[in-house]
């Protein structure tokens, strides 16, 4: 009982799929290993110098006089614990070195690929082939294998952005200009959410992705269906659906392959179905919310690139239909 | 306004009734002043440099896409200033002997000079080949060269207006201060010239 | 007295002016009441004549993130693609003073939303009409017909020409 | 020094100061309000316009707590929040942190603690409080007409160029950096030149009081470091607006050198708030302990370590962007060697209150305050100096509640602490001590329970700079917990005012030296009249009122018929001169409305820049061309001077 109450406690501190001290990664173990260490070795500092300052209050407030005649012993002190400070930065200093090794070496030995590219306010995932046909592109949603090494290769087409998902790895910018790269490798299946973190505009705060690490024979199975170009529709109400898509603004800036929409604006639709989330991490999934979102996306983000559609209630339906077959 | 009335004044005494007023040099603070004043613009003309630099390495060919700037006006100017460090120093130190006659003439010549660097300086935009709007590295050498002539600028302006106050205004050992430091702030324009000349005309050349 | 009147009215108005420029509107009706059904149709254009301008004014006109809105889906939906920016190529260049259809607002959005003979597509029904009147904004910005402190600075690209801000103005000549 | 003279001089005390106070009198009335010249009066409009942006910044706080009470929260949308939280680090770090912690303690402090009658070039002085001024009204009226800037305090490019940031706003910002810093830039200069030069007899270098060794080396780091944000956001205007391509990779420019050059101001600028605190710190301290401070000459390296480091950081705001790796080792271990420093004083302050006589009064309350949140802000500064924790955690809420540990526990928490100090020097009057109490209680309460969740906060997850949060990320309850501690300081802030408003007339008399402190403002009435001093004072020791000899002399021989004051030499303080402050003149206020037109009228157009100049030139040249009394004066003593010779 009482040890419930106090992981929950922790929990309601710490915990979470999107946080820093719940590592899933090596990178994300190592960090966590060196702010443990901080943590504990900082508090204790806290502790000793709130302990003498408060006996500092409590002796001398009563003190009759000034008291210069211990100086030179304080003088000990003084130098004594800055010393001792200087060494426990040089063992910070340490595990910063080789905490910074673990994490930032580039691990390239059979390691899968990814391209993320920001946009103003929606990630961009690109599984890069040689064979054109293989490329598999994607938004707001990284599949990767577990235990496998990813190697992610950064750049932003309009702003700086920031790529984080806390329980893998520490941040990265996406600088204009910039390509980057830097590793993550999941240790268990999960979903780990992850969030813009450099500040981006007005919709900074609905930047969100999830990585969804599974096991390899799942991975595969998801990429050969993302490599598929879209389902045919099989029914009327589909089909209208396409012609929907096809004949509103949705396809000046969506791509649907398979489709005449090919526009690179906003996010690839091809299997949007297969994701969990819509909007960058902000809506589940779910036909309301896509609905919701197509109608009134400037008032779920407001500011966001998508403008709200008006449609009749026979052509939404048809579309939401047809959107939904994209599996 | 008689706070301190009642404090006695029967305590002995530090009498400074003997000193004079207004001192030269690194005694005066004027001269403190204008220290500070050249501290804060030579850590600008430093920091442009340093972005010049920096700029640079983003870049594989320097200057990219355009030609090398024309030599001579900048180079006309280095000289001209080069040479009015002495009539310069001659004001300078003309103003700290009380000199009216001479730092009146010093004043007319480092006038006639700033004008003259000025006239040039006309010459020495064009002759960067590029706008400050064709790329990052006409931006920079622009930003340098216009950082540089608002110090001649106002430097030149100063000296015009000290010019007309030794010769129209009330002549007081203090403005005679100001000469002096004003032909110290030359000094700076001059000195800061030499790098700017060297990164604008020649680190293209060379880098 | 009357004096210090005037600069407060002006002073209030300058500021005024800002506000309307500093907008960001992200979701509201268009310039025109109602613009979804367009005024041109096909058999009323010809090349080479305009129609008489229509007094519909465009507010986005005053308001800089519409502007810079029009620019980026300028870019997007691929309307440099003929255009350029600005200066032509496939499709007639857009930052002179030489307007075939009409250089109003009401007569580019009519271009956009219906099209026109020799290429221009129609966009009816593809491009909202919030954001066509967000590009016809842009595209006036692009020969210098809105005010400086609407028209957008240069972009993160390439610089082929000039920033509409520093655009001279080009009026219509037709 | 001139041998002393220990005969007493008969003299008419009361002609002699009866002309003394009309010499020094500020100028009457309406128009006079604009001629004001005296530090005392400066020092004080700094200290009250500060004082209200930071009442404004801590509004638009407010807001922001209010609107992160809960996910997905309507009540600002994300339009005004950014120009909200861009504004509130505007206005907090530019237009309060800076003009309070330097411009307005300096300009009021420094010339009492050294024992002058006036600060150096006390017409530029008026001149940069009216260009922070009319910076400062000129951004908010701009946030209040909705161009308020929203790319953040620190504007990064490209969100805020051209491309990005449409409109004005960000140009506003810009421009508002540019009237701040010359500011700071002049304020900078002018305490260099008091401190080196005007200082009272016998002050040689090693007997400064800490607050003026602090503020001097603030002066320093303004002189270094300012320039960089200076010339980043002038080239970001110029991109703006002339189109230059600094910062446009495609045309060769780059994003990172304006972070680069923010952060190289950016860092230093933490420490010009910082180090007068420290300097308020070792002021109090001694002051309620009763005693010198412990390690004068190691807390005056540490400063100056301080500042010397603070410019080899900068790099450490820039770890997540992925440059290359060795440059970063050097960074990190200079981020965590900076922490030595402020280390050492903290233990030196220890030391100092075990070898004590404790007073435990209002001001050394605040110094406690003080020391339980810096030293928290301090060690989670070592924790991001860390570069896998700071990868991990920058960006996070876990950096915003360090460094409002660091800013407030550093800045804010020694500047209370000053106001109660320095209030009866100021108005003659004590601060109520129960009310005071209240004030300190709710606001150290409130805010450890603001921003103590926000550590929780980071390491779950939540970024900076966004307007609202999704529900199922269980950031809730530690938000909701933050917004009423934000409510609780807020509280503690409005006593705190009615405290000032109701002392300042029905306060305890003060008298001269209240608390019993050792340095020379005290050496003088409470509030100080207008020439400082009645004699200039010597000094003989660093607490020069507790060091002073039991004959210590007083200087003679200023006239009393003219603002003059005695100028010494850098290093000992011996006299060595004599020199005529400026009477009250307008031409600062007209030169610095000269110069608001030129900084507004660019933002429009670049023709602003040349036109604008003219207006400037003419008010330069009113206010440097001799003339009225000040020319007649000069002449008199000149043919004194001559005379005597």
């Amino acid at each position: 009982m009482k040890h419930s109450a106090f992981s929950n406690l922790g929990s309601f501190l710490l915990g979470g799929n999107h946080s820093v001290t719940s590592p899933a990664s090596p990178q994300a173990h190592q960090i966590n290993g060196i702010w443990w260490l901080m943590f504990w070795v900082c508090g204790a500092a806290f502790v000793l110098t709130m302990l003498s300052m408060a006996g500092a209050i409590w002796r001398r407030r009563k003190a009759i006089e000034v008291d210069h005649a211990r100086d030179s012993r304080r003088a000990a002190f003084v130098a004594l614990a800055s010393g001792i400070v200087v060494v426990v930065l040089f063992v910070f200093l340490v595990a910063s070195a080789v905490g910074m090794k673990k994490t930032e070496y580039i691990e390239t030995r059979n390691a899968l690929t990814i391209q993320i590219i920001g946009h103003q306010w929606w990630w961009e995932i690109i599984y890069n082939d040689p064979v054109p046909s293989q490329i598999v592109t994607t938004a707001n949603e990284i599949h990767v294998p577990v235990g496998k090494p990813v190697l992610i290769l950064t750049s932003s087409r309009d702003v700086i952005h920031s790529f984080w998902a806390p329980n893998l790895n520490g941040k990265r910018d996406l600088i204009p200009g910039y390509q980057t790269a830097f590793w993550i490798q999941a240790d268990h299946p999960g979903v780990y959410r992850g969030q813009c973190a450099e500040f981006c505009g007005h919709q900074h705060a609905h930047m969100g992705f999830e990585v969804i690490a599974d096991p390899a024979g799942k991975y595969e199975q998801w990429k050969a269906a993302q490599i598929l170009p879209a389902k045919e529709p099989e029914d009327d109400v589909k089909r209208h659906g396409r012609e929907v898509f096809l004949s509103h603004p949705c396809v000046m800036c969506h791509t649907i392959r398979g489709t005449d929409a090919g526009s690179r604006v906003g996010p690839d639709l091809t299997h949007l179905a297969s994701r969990g989330t819509i909007a960058a991490g902000t809506l589940k999934n779910t036909t309301g919310n896509l609905a919701g979102w197509i109608m009134n996306s400037q008032s779920i983000k407001p500011g966001n690139h998508m403008p709200s559609m008006s449609l009749q209630p026979d052509d939404l339906q048809a579309l939401l239909a047809y959107l939904g077959s994209l599996q | 306004m008689l706070q301190g009335l009642e404090r006695p004044s029967e305590r002995p005494s530090l009498d400074i009734s003997d000193l004079k007023h207004t001192a030269f040099g690194i005694r005066s603070l004027v001269w403190w002043g204008t220290f500070g004043l050249i501290v804060i613009e030579g850590t600008m003309f430093a920091i442009v440099v340093a972005s010049y630099f920096y700029l640079r390495t983003r870049t594989t060919e320097w200057p990219p896409g355009v030609a090398n700037p024309t030599l001579w006006p900048g180079t006309v100017n280095l000289l001209i200033f080069l040479a009015s460090a002495v009539p310069n120093q001659w004001l300078k130190r003309s103003a700290e002997q009380l000199n009216l006659g001479a730092v009146r003439i010093g004043l007319l010549i480092v006038s006639l000079v700033a004008v003259l660097n000025l006239a040039i300086r006309i010459f020495e935009f064009p002759a960067l080949q590029c706008k400050w709007d064709t790329n990052a590295y006409g931006s920079v050498v622009w930003t340098l060269l216009g950082l540089h002539t608002i110090h001649l600028l106002t430097d030149a302006y100063d000296t015009w207006v000290l010019t007309a106050l030794m010769f129209f205004g009330p002549i007081q050992r203090k403005r005679f201060v100001d000469v002096s430091e004003n032909a110290d702030y030359w000094w700076f324009v001059v000195l800061t010239w030499i790098p700017i000349y060297l990164v604008i005309y020649w680190v293209p050349r060379w880098l | 007295m009357k004096r210090l009147y005037f600069i407060v009215i002006g002073f209030v108005a300058l500021l005024l002016a800002s506000c309307e420029r500093e907008q960001r509107r992200f979701q509201q009706g268009a310039p025109s009441t109602d613009t979804s059904q367009s005024h041109a149709s096909m058999d009323e254009i010809y090349p080479g004549g305009a129609r008489p301008p229509s007094n519909v004014a465009n507010v986005y006109e005053e308001n800089a993130y519409m502007v810079s809105e029009g620019k980026r889906l300028y870019e997007q939906y691929n309307c440099v693609g003929c255009h350029f920016h600005g200066g032509g190529g496939i499709g007639p260049p857009l930052m002179d003073a030489d307007w075939i259809y009409g250089g109003e607002p009401q007569n580019i959005h009519d271009t956009i939303v219906e099209g026109r003979p020799n290429g221009m597509p129609s966009f009816r029904g593809k491009i909202p009409d919030q954001q066509v009147w967000e590009i016809t904004a842009y595209v006036r910005s692009m020969s210098g017909l809105l005010r400086k402190d609407v028209a957008p600075g240069r972009s993160d690209d390439m610089s082929i020409k000039k920033p509409e801000e520093s655009q001279k103005p080009e009026p219509p000549k037709k | 020094m001139n041998p002393v003279d220990t005969k007493p001089i008969e003299r008419s005390a009361t002609d002699e100061l009866l002309q003394l106070a009309e010499t020094w009198r500020e100028p009457p009335g309406f128009w006079g309000w604009f001629r004001c010249v005296h530090h005392q009066t400066i020092g004080k409009r700094y200290i009250v316009t500060a004082f209200i942006f930071f009442l404004l910044g801590g509004i638009l706080a407010a807001l922001m707590r209010m609107q992160l009470i809960r996910p997905e929260n309507r009540f600002l949308g994300p339009d005004l929040y950014n120009q909200i939280f861009t504004m509130h680090g505007t206005t907090m770090m530019f237009l309060f942190a800076v003009p309070m912690m330097f411009e307005a303690l300096a300009v009021y402090l420094v010339p009492l603690m050294v024992g002058t009658r006036n600060i150096a070039f006390p017409r530029l002085n008026a001149y940069s409080y009216y260009l922070y001024l009319f910076g400062a009204i000129m951004v908010w009226v701009a946030l209040l007409t909705n161009t308020g800037p929203d790319a953040g305090w620190f504007s990064y490019v490209p969100l805020s160029g051209p491309g990005f940031a449409p409109g004005k706003r960000v140009d506003f910002w810009a421009q508002m950096i540019t009237f701040t810093e010359v500011s700071a830039l002049a304020v900078a200069v002018e305490i260099v030149v008091t401190v080196f030069k005007l200082r009272a007899p016998g002050m040689s270098l090693n007997r400064l009081p800490m607050m003026v060794w602090a503020e001097t080396i603030v002066s320093f780091l303004v002189i270094f470091a300012m320039p960089a944000i200076m010339l980043s956001s002038s080239m970001l205007i110029l991109d703006r607006l002339v189109s230059t391509h600094f910062f446009n990779p495609a045309e060769g420019g780059d994003a990172l050198l304006y972070q680069h050059l923010f952060w190289f101001f950016g860092h230093p600028e933490v420490y010009i708030i910082f180090i007068p605190g420290l300097g308020i710190v070792s002021t109090i301290v001694a002051t309620f302990s009763r005693r010198h401070i412990f390690g004068y000459m190691v807390l005056v390296l540490s400063l100056i370590a301080t500042g010397f480091l603070g410019f080899g950081v900068w790099v450490h705001h820039m770890f997540a962007t992925g440059i290359a790796g060795m440059g970063r080792s050097f960074f990190s271990a200079a981020s965590m060697m900076i922490s030595i420093p402020t280390t050492v004083q903290i233990f030196c302050w220890l030391a100092t209150l075990w070898g004590g006589k404790l007073n435990i009064k209002l001001p050394l309350l605040w110094i406690f305050g003080f020391f339980f949140v810096l030293v928290m802000g301090g060690l989670t500064g070592v924790m991001l100096g860390v570069i896998p924790v700071d990868i991990q955690v920058h960006d996070t809420y876990f950096v915003v509640a360090h460094f409002h540990y660091v800013l407030i526990g550093g800045a804010v928490f020694p500047l209370f602490g000053g106001f109660y100090y320095w209030f009866p020097k100021i108005t003659g009057r004590m601060l109520n001590h129960t009310l005071g109490n209240w004030h300190f209680w709710l606001f150290s309460i409130g805010f450890n329970m603001t921003f103590f969740p926000m550590h929780s906060l980071g390491l779950k997850g939540m970024p900076r700079r966004i307007y609202t949060y999704q529900p199922e990320m269980g950031w809730t309850t530690l938000n909701r917990i933050a917004t009423f501690g934000a409510g609780l300081m807020f509280i503690a802030v409005l006593l705190f005012l009615i405290n000032v408003f109701w002392s300042r007339r029905r306060g305890v008399v003060a008298g001269e030296n209240p608390w019993g402190a050792g340095t020379l403002e005290w050496a003088t009435s409470s509030p100080p009249p207008p020439y400082n001093f009645v004699e200039l004072p010597t000094v003989n020791g660093r607490e020069a009122v507790w060091d002073a000899a039991p004959n210590q002399p007083v200087v003679r021989g200023l006239r009393t018929d003219m603002r003059e004051v005695l100028a010494t030499n850098v290093l000992d303080a011996d006299p060595d001169h004599k020199e005529l402050m400026p009477e009250p003149t307008i031409w600062p206020f007209l030169a610095a409305l000269a110069t608001t037109f030129l900084f507004i009228a660019s933002i429009f157009t670049p023709w602003g820049l040349v036109w604008g100049l003219f207006p400037v030139a003419v008010t330069m040249t009113g206010w440097f061309w001799p003339k009225g009394k000040d020319k007649v004066n000069q002449e008199i003593v000149e043919a004194e001077d001559a005379a005597r010779a």
